[in-house]
């Protein structure tokens, strides 16, 4: 991904890799993350999220991958790659795709558990109340 | 006929991942809820937090639903 | 680099790739880039970039590698990255890295041309005076 | 006797990329610039963008120069 954005006409590559972080805050521990996507319309969200970075940035070059199903933790789950003629722009814009991507763009997460699951940011979950003590 | 799918805690709630409702008329989105919660209850708790596509694109629930669309119900996203 | 990044308790990796531009305004173009560095300085003062970064954010690695020496157009000169739990401080602290780099790490850049060379920074050349036409 | 190491833009202007001067007192950085002019008169000119580093650690013009120290002379760093 970096070395296709690696052109002469520009002199800044941002990267941004998301990676999954585990809490250990409480007894039990993540064992996995497992991500689904609502896919076609996940799909073009990304396409236009890097289209509106083309149109408000001199960025000549967006490349965005999202990770769907089991990624273990502390793997990669989204990466982005953005290459400008200057750094400002490279790194606004990588900062953009990331916010937008968690806004707009019908992916989902679920932490595994050793004792159930987590949908994150649905407060929707199986595992027993006392992990919340 | 319009195929109803489910993603994440809204599949849960439900029960399943995807359905089909019989509509023989266009609708609003907004008419098109309570048919949905009727059949699986379990998304009524979660109604505030979804929001919804109508053929792979966002919908406000005054949007039109014909037969043979696809609708999405949809929590809020986590990806990144 | 990046591998060496990805840690359990990290969210975010944030990579910066500073790439040798060419801007072909004028009638010659430039050839390749050559980085000189007063070396134990610019090492040190690199490793004290690391140090603020740790510092001020909350940040567990940071790497940063500048490459000394002919550099081929579109290559790359300076890779910077940086984990963080949480995205904010690892852009951040990735943005910050370059900007020190720029201030106060002994390191001349001079663009080799066709017909001459630039100290970039220093309104130094030795090329004819018809490229400022 | 201090060591000199010229950097950049400044090497090219002295001809040079690294020289001694003899030095038997301690001077200031300010009062030991004359001597690097006077062997070097092309450096005069951009006096007025140079920095200093007195044993790898920048340097202000009041800072002491012993003999056996190295200093460096250095244009406006380009690096990244």
């Amino acid at each position: 991904m970096i070395s296709a954005a690696q052109r002469p006409d520009c002199g800044a590559i941002s990267t941004f890799i998301g990676t999954t972080r585990v809490d250990e805050s409480s007894g039990a521990s993540v064992e996995y993350l497992e991500y689904e996507a609502y896919r076609p319309m996940a799909d073009r969200k990304l396409e236009e999220i890097g289209a509106e970075i083309i149109e408000r940035w001199e960025v000549r070059h967006v490349s965005i991958i999202h990770r769907i199903g089991r990624v273990d933790p502390g793997g990669a789950s989204v990466a982005i790659v953005v290459a400008s003629p200057r750094r400002g722009p490279a790194f606004e814009a990588s900062r953009y795709a990331i916010e937008r991507i968690k806004e707009i763009v019908p992916i989902w997460k679920r932490e595994v558990w050793s004792d159930g699951y987590v949908w994150v940011g649905s407060q929707v979950d199986t595992r027993p109340l006392s992990h919340e003590v | 006929m319009v195929k109803i799918l489910l993603f994440g805690a809204a599949a849960d709630a439900a029960g399943t991942r995807e359905f089909e409702l019989q509509l023989s008329d266009v609708r609003t989105l907004g008419n098109l809820w309570p048919l949905l919660e009727d059949r699986h209850p379990g998304l009524s708790p979660m109604r505030d937090t979804l929001a919804f596509a109508v053929n792979g694109e966002y919908a406000r629930m005054d949007d039109r639903v014909s037969p043979g669309d696809e609708v999405a119900v949809l929590p809020p996203v986590s990806g990144g």
